[in-house]
C-alpha cells in the first residue's frame, strides 16, 4: 500500500526559509497550534470522513474523558505528595498537560486478550500516562513509583521503568533513542509471524535527532512493518528547545521523506489524536505498514520533578530551576494552558451531548477518590527485601552478593 | 556423525529450532546464513523460511540487536549474525536494554534472543577493526547478558542449541579464526551447558586457561609440554558470563600454577578475571598471562604475527611458571 | 544562505509509488542513468550557467584526466599483480569504474599549502582512488599497500587506513558509518576558528542505511558546516543492491529532507562531478552551509579483491563468488563499462580542443610508466621491524610486549 | 587557594585553556558549562565564549564525541561532557577510531582530545542506566585512549589540564557521586600526571586500591582501621589506562595482602585486573576484591544501598584479609 498525495506533500513551513531564528520559528509554530485548533471543527464541518470518534459509544468516549482525569489527578496528587510530604520518596516526569496524545492513542488500540494478540506500547522516560492509558493498574504503578515490594514491577524499576506485559506496556525506557528502535523490533516479528497486532512506540522531540531515527524509519518503511511512532512534540528536550535540533517545524515532514503517511495533530484535543490513531492501526492492520503522527502539545511541569510547582496548584511557573542555557517562557506555559485537554475533552462530549456538566464533575470527583485510593495504598505497602536485589539478573537462580568482598 | 564446519554446524542448530518455532526469525547483513559441508545438504536460511523471517538488511548493526531485542520483548525468539566489523555498534543496546530490562521490570521481561558477534583477531593484513580480538570483555563485564565463547564445532552447535533455547539474551562470540575447524558433530539438536568450563586435558603441573582463539595454541603448546614430560591440566572457559570458577579453583588448588592465554587486550582481558578469582580462593599460587598488548593490531603481518599470541608463547611461558 | 528552489522539490521517482518492487526499481535507476549521460549535453547547451570546468586552464582539464588514468592503471595493475603474482601479499577493494567521481570532487579543493590551510578528505574501505586525487603519492601509497616499513603509514594500515594529513587526506576508514560524521566534525572546528576550510566525506550507498546518516546531515544543516557528502552510488554495498536499504531511488532525496541542497550527477563524467563540486565548494566556503551529491556510478570489479577477474583484463565478469543472496548481473556491469569514465573524459578533451588522440596516448603511456615504476620501488621496499607494532599507541612511548606472558 | 567545588574545579581548567587556545570547542547536550562558587565568579563558557565554540546539542552523544574527534584530526583541541545516561553512546567511536586512528596511520593521526563521560552508580531510586556504574572496565580495557577516574577536586582540575594538552585522546571519567566534593584548588592551571596512581594512606599491613567512587570508602574504612590499631595502605588508581603498575606492585610486595574497591560490577572490574598484575608479580599474597555485584542496579533503594559497597564492607573485608 502506498499512501496520500498528501503524505507525499511536505510541509511547506518545513522546506521554506533554513534556517529558522528561533524567534521566527515560534511565531511559525503559534500559528501552526491556531490552525490546529481549528483542525476539529474543520473536520466536524467536512461531516464523517475520517472522523471516526464519531462513531464510538457513549460509554468509550466517556471512558475517555475519565481516563484523561485518572491521569491528570495521578500526576496532580503525586506532585502535592512530592512537594508536601517529606517522607514520600517517589518522583515522576510530570504528563500533565499532555494527557489526550497517551489517552486518545491507546483507545484506538487492542489493550486486552492473550499476549500474543494485544497491541504492545514502547513509552518513555515520561511513563505515567501512557502507561494508564494502556491499562496499567493505578494501584501497583503507585506502589512502584514508591518503590514498593507489591508495586508493578516489585521495586526494581519505579517510574523509569514500568513495565507490564500482560496489557500491552512494555514499558517506560529511560534512554532516548533506543525505544522507536526497539519497539520496530516487535513490529518485525508481528510481520514475521503473521499477527495483525500492532506495535506502537511514543517519543518525545527529542527523539528526532537521535541516530535511532532514521533507524527506526528507514527499516519500519523498508519493511513494511505494523508500526506507528507518536512523536510527542511539548516543544523542548530537556533544557533545550526543540528549535536546537531539529531543523523542521513539523517533525513529521522527516517521517514523510521516507514515504511514511504522517499526521500533524493537535495533541491537546483527545478528538483529534483518536482519528489520526484510528486510520494509522487500520493502515498497520491491514499490512499497509508504517505510519507517524505528531502530537503538538506541552507539559505543564519543568523536565523532572516538581521544581517550581506549588501544592494544589496545576503546572509549575517561573523558570526551571536546573535550566540553564535554554528555558521555556512562563508566558509560553500560560499560553498553552488556555487549551486544556481536560477543558477541550469535556466541552466536547458536553457539546455532543454525550454528557452533562453535572455528570463531569461526577466523574472528576469519582476519579479523584480512585486516585487518592490508589496513592493510600501504595503507601500501606511492604519495602523491598534487600537480597532480592540478586535476584531477576537471569530467568533463574541468583547472582552472588560481592559487595562484602 | 559427519565431519562438519563451524559455520555449518551452527548454522544447523538455528535450522532445527526453526523449524520447530515458526515465529523466530534470523536476521543477517553480509553473511549469507548459508553452509554446504561434504555429504550433507546445503543450509540456506533465507530460501526455506523466506525473507519475512529471515533478512538481509543494510548496514546497520545497532538495527539488527534491537530489532532480535524487541522481537523477543514480543515473544518470538529471534537471533543476529554481526559481523565483526560492527560487532561495537550494539554494545549500547545490549548493555543498557538486553542486560538490565528483565531486572528493571522485575522479572516481567523476557528475551530468549541471541546476538552472534563475530570477532576477528587471526586475520594479518587488515589492521585496526578487521583484525582486533577485543570486545569479549566488553561484552563479559555487562549484567544480564550470557556471554558465551565456544571453541569447537561440536560447542558451536550445542551452545547454540541452548543459547536459542534460553529465556535469556546470549551474547554468542565467533571468533572468526575457529571458522576452518572441523569436527564431527551431531545431525540432531542437542544441548551443551551455558555455565560450565571444559577441562580439555588433565595434569597437575601447571593450569593453562584459555578461551575461545586460544584454545587451539593452548592446545597446541599443552601437547609439546606433554612430549617434554610435563603435565598440564588445559580447561577451556567457554562461558565469560557467568564464569565457572569452581572449575578453575579446584584446578588451580591442585596444580598451584596458573597460566591464562587470550587473543584479547592484555588489561581487563578475560585471563584477568581468571587470575583474580582464582587468587581470591586459592593461596601460595604462581600466575602468569599471555595476551596481545595494549595495542590495536598492525596490518603488517611482520608486527602483527610478533604480536599475536601463539603456541610457541604459551610453551615458553608455561616451562618459565613450572621451572 | 538557503538554497534553490529545485534543491526543495523532492524528486519525484523517490515519492512516488512506494514500495519499488526491485525490477521495477532497476529500471527506473536505468532511466535516471539515461537521463544523466545527457545531462553534461544539457548543460553544455545551456551555455556557461554553472559550467565552471569551462573556465579551467588546459593544464588543469589534462590533469584531470591524468588523475583518472593514474587511478585507473594503479588498479589494474594491482588487480593483475594480485591475480599473477603470488608473492605479492597487498588487496584492494577496487574502484575502478569510479574514477570520474575521486578526481571531479579533489579538483575542486584546495589540495596543498599549510594543514590550517587545506581541505580536507574523509574516505572510505574503497579509498586508492580518492587518495590519488587528493595528491597522495603513489609510490608511498604502494608500499603501503604491501606491507612496507617506508610505506605511507609505515605499514601500520594498509590499503583500508590510508591516510595523509600533510595533503589533507585524513583517510580511509574500513567502517562503514562513522566517517561522515567524523568529517562534519572537522567541519565543526573550521567554523567555530573562522577557517574558511572545507571538509568533504566519500561514502557510498551503504551509508545511507547507517544511523550515522541522520546524525551528519542533521548537525551539519543546523550548524550549517563547511562540510559536503559525496555519496558514490554504485547500486551495491557489498552483496546487497542499495533497494534493500533505501526506499529512495536517488538518495540525494534524503539530504534535501533536511534543507540540504542535493545534486544528482552522472559519476562516469568528470565534467558534471567538478561542476556540482565547484558550486558546492564555494557554498561552503562563503558560509553557505552543506551539500551533498550523490554520484552514479559502478565498480567493475567485484566488492573485494579480485574475484572473478583475468590478468590484462579490465573488470571482474560473472557473478562475485562471495556474493550469496544478492548478485550484480553480468549485463550491468557491460551495459556500465559502455560509459567508462576514461572514455567520456577523453572523448571531451578531445572535443573540446584541449588535447588530440595522439597526446591523449602519450598521456597515457606516461601514466603507465609511472604507475610500473611505483609498484617496482614499492617492492623494493624493507618490511617492518616487528617490534615497531608497540609504538604509536600513544604520542609517545611504547606499551609493553604482553604475548610472552 | 579557595574552597572549590567538583564541578568548578574542572571548568575552571577548561576555561583556563579555552582562553590560551581560540580554536578550542566544548560540546554538551543537558550539562550546560556553567559554575558558581562561594567568593568566586560564575564560570559560563557558553556565553564567555559564544555559540560557536561552546554548543548545545540534540540527544545524540555519538555525535558528540565524534565531532569532537574530528575537531582535533583537524588540529582543534576538543572536548564533550557526556551524560551518564548516553555513557555508552559514544563507545564505538572511541574504541575503533579514537583509539585506533594514531596507531593505524603510522603515527600521522593525532586528536587533542577530551571525553568526559559521566558515570552514575551512587543515586538510589532510579535503576538501571540511571544508578550503574559499570562502563570504566569497558573503556579501560580498549587501546590507544587514556582512562583516568579522578577522585578529588584537585586531582579533577589538574589531570583534566593534562587531559587537555595531551595529544592522546583521553576518557575522563567523571563519577557524578563525587560532585558534591569540595576542597582547596589552586586557581591557577596546573598539571597532575596522566599515568601515575597515588598512596593515599601509607601503611603495612594491607593495601587497598581503589579508584574514583570508591575512594571516599576506601578512605573512610581506612581510618577506622587505623583506630583500631591497624596500618592499612590506601592507594588511589587514578589511571585505568595505563594503570600504575610499579605502585601497586611495591605496595602489595611489603603488605602481602590485597583489597580492592570498586563500584563497578564484580566480573572484569579494575580491580581484577589489579588483583591479576600484583599476582604476577607478587608470590604468597592474600587477595579480596569488594564491588557490585553483577547485577543491574534495583530501584528500590533498600535493596540498591544495600549492593552498592560502602565502607562497612570495606572495613570488614580488610578486617577478614588481615585476620
Ligand atoms: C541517550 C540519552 N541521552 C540523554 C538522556 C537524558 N534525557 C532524559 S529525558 C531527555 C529529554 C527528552 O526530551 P523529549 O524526547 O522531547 O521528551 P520529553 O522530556 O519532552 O517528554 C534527556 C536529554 C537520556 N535519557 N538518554
Ligand atoms: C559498521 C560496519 N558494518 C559492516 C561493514 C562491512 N562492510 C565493508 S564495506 C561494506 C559495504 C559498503 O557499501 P558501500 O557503502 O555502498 O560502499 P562500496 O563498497 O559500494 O564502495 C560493508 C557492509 C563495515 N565495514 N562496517
Ligand atoms: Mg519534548
Ligand atoms: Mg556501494
Amino acid at each position: 500500500m502506498g499512501y496520500s498525495k498528501d503524505d507525499a506533500t511536505p510541509d511547506a513551513e518545513a522546506t521554506e526559509g533554513f534556517p529558522i531564528s528561533r524567534r521566527g520559528f515560534l511565531r511559525i509554530a503559534g500559528l501552526t497550534g491556531a490552525g490546529l485548533s481549528l483542525g476539529t471543527g474543520l473536520a466536524r464541518a467536512n461531516g464523517e470522513i475520517g472522523f471516526w470518534a464519531k462513531d464510538l459509544s457513549d460509554d468509550k468516549l466517556v471512558d475517555m474523558y475519565a481516563m484523561i482525569l485518572r491521569i491528570r489527578w495521578h500526576e496532580r496528587t503525586m506532585a502535592d505528595k512530592m512537594l508536601g510530604d517529606p517522607d514520600y520518596r517517589g518522583y515522576n516526569h510530570f504528563y500533565a498537560g499532555q494527557e489526550a496524545v497517551a489517552t486518545g492513542v491507546c483507545a484506538a488500540l487492542r489493550n486486552d486478550g492473550a499476549f500474543d494478540q494485544i497491541d504492545l506500547v514502547y513509552s518513555t522516560h515520561r511513563p505515567s500516562g501512557h502507561a494508564l492509558a494502556k491499562g496499567v493498574d493505578m494501584k501497583a504503578m503507585c506502589a512502584e513509583n514508591d518503590f514498593r515490594a507489591t508495586g508493578l514491577n516489585n521495586g526494581y524499576g519505579a517510574e523509569m521503568h514500568l513495565s507490564d506485559p500482560s496489557v500491552g506496556f512494555i514499558g517506560a525506557d529511560g534512554m532516548v533513542g533506543p525505544g522507536p528502535v526497539l519497539a520496530q523490533g516487535s513490529a518485525f516479528s508481528f510481520r514475521a509471524r503473521g499477527s495483525d497486532q500492532v506495535s506502537v512506540v511514543f517519543g518525545g522531540d527529542g527523539t528526532y535527532a537521535t541516530p535511532h531515527f532514521h533507524s527506526t524509519l528507514n527499516n519500519a518503511k523498508l519493511l513494511d512493518l505494523p508500526f506507528i511512532y507518536i512523536l510527542e512534540n511539548n516543544l523542548y528536550h530537556q533544557y533545550a528547545h526543540y528549535s536546537y535540533s531539529s531543523p523542521h517545524v513539523d517533525i513529521a515532514t522527516a517521517a514523510r521523506g521516507y514515504g511514511i503517511p504522517a499526521e500533524v495533530v493537535d495533541g491537546q484535543d483527545v478528538i483529534q489524536v483518536y482519528n489520526a490513531m484510528y486510520e494509522a492501526v487500520e493502515r498497520a492492520r491491514t499490512g499497509g505498514g508504517p505510519s507517524f503522527i505528531e502530537a503538538k502539545t506541552y507539559r505543564y511541569y519543568n523536565h523532572w520533578g516538581a521544581p517550581g510547582a506549588k501544592v494544589g496548584e496545576l503546572g509549575a511557573f517561573g523558570y526551571d530551576p536546573l535550566a540553564i542555557s535554554s528555558f521555556r517562557p512562563e508566558r509560553e506555559l500560560r499560553a498553552w494552558m488556555q487549551r486544556d485537554p481536560v477543558d477541550i475533552c469535556r466541552a466536547t462530549l458536553i457539546d455532543w451531548g454525550v454528557i452533562d456538566a453535572a455528570r463531569a464533575d461526577e466523574i472528576e470527583a469519582e476519579v479523584r477518590a480512585e486516585v487518592d485510593e490508589a496513592f493510600a495504598w501504595a503507601a500501606e505497602q511492604p519495602l523491598c527485601n534487600p537480597e532480592d536485589g540478586l535476584k531477576h539478573v537471569f530467568a533463574t537462580g541468583e547472582v552472588p552478593a560481592r559487595q562484602f568482598g | 556423525m559427519t565431519e562438519k564446519s563451524w559455520l555449518y554446524s551452527v548454522l544447523e542448530a538455528v535450522q532445527g529450532e526453526m523449524r520447530e518455532d515458526p515465529a523466530m526469525t534470523w536476521l543477517f547483513e553480509l553473511t549469507p546464513p548459508v553452509a554446504s559441508n561434504p555429504g550433507m545438504p546445503v543450509i540456506n536460511l533465507e530460501t526455506e523460511f523466506g525473507r519475512k523471517r529471515v533478512v538481509n538488511t543494510g548496514i546497520d548493526e545497532n538495527w539488527m540487536v534491537s530489532t532480535v531485542i524487541g522481537s523477543g520483548l514480543a515473544g518470538s525468539r529471534s537471533a543476529t549474525y554481526v559481523p565483526y566489523q560492527g560487532a561495537a555498534m550494539p554494545f549500547q543496546v545490549i548493555q543498557n536494554h538486553a542486560g538490565k530490562l528483565r531486572h528493571m521490570t522485575g522479572g516481567k521481561a523476557s528475551m530468549p534472543v541471541v546476538f552472534i558477534i563475530e570477532l576477528t583477531g587471526q586475520t594479518p593484513g587488515f589492521a585496526g577493526q578487521h583484525s582486533d580480538y577485543e570486545l569479549d570483555t566488553a561484552y563479559a563485564h555487562i549484567a544480564g547478558v550470557r556471554t558465551v565463547v565456544p571453541s569447537t564445532p561440536y560447542d558451536a552447535k550445542g551452545m547454540m542449541v541452548s543459547a536459542l533455547r534460553s529465556p535469556d539474551p546470549v551474547v554468542y562470540l565467533y571468533p572468526a579464526g575457529l571458522r576452518t575447524l572441523t569436527e564431527e558433530v551431531p545431525d540432531g539438536q542437542y544441548e551443551v551447558p551455558l555455565d560450565k568450563a571444559a577441562v580439555r586435558m588433565e595434569g597437575g603441573d601447571l593450569t593453562i586457561v584459555g578461551n575461545g582463539p586460544s584454545m587451539p595454541i593452548a592446545m597446541e603448546a599443552a601437547g609439546r609440554l606433554k612430549e617434554e614430560g610435563m603435565s598440564p591440566e588445559v580447561i577451556d572457559l567457554r562461558v565469560l558470563k557467568e564464569m565457572d570458577t569452581e572449575t578453575l579453583v579446584n584446578s588451580v588448588a591442585k596444580t598451584k600454577r596458573l597460566l591464562t592465554v587470550d587473543q584479547s587486550y592484555y588489561t581487563l582481558c578475560p585471563g584477568a578475571e581468571v587470575i583474580a578469582r582464582v587468587a581470591e580462593n586459592v593461596e601460595g599460587a604462581r600466575y602468569k598471562r599471555v595476551a596481545f598488548p595494549d595495542a590495536p593490531p598492525p596490518a603488517s603481518p611482520e608486527m602483527f604475527l610478533w604480536m599475536r599470541p601463539n603456541a610457541d608463547h604459551v610453551f615458553d611461558a608455561a616451562t618459565q611458571l613450572v621451572g
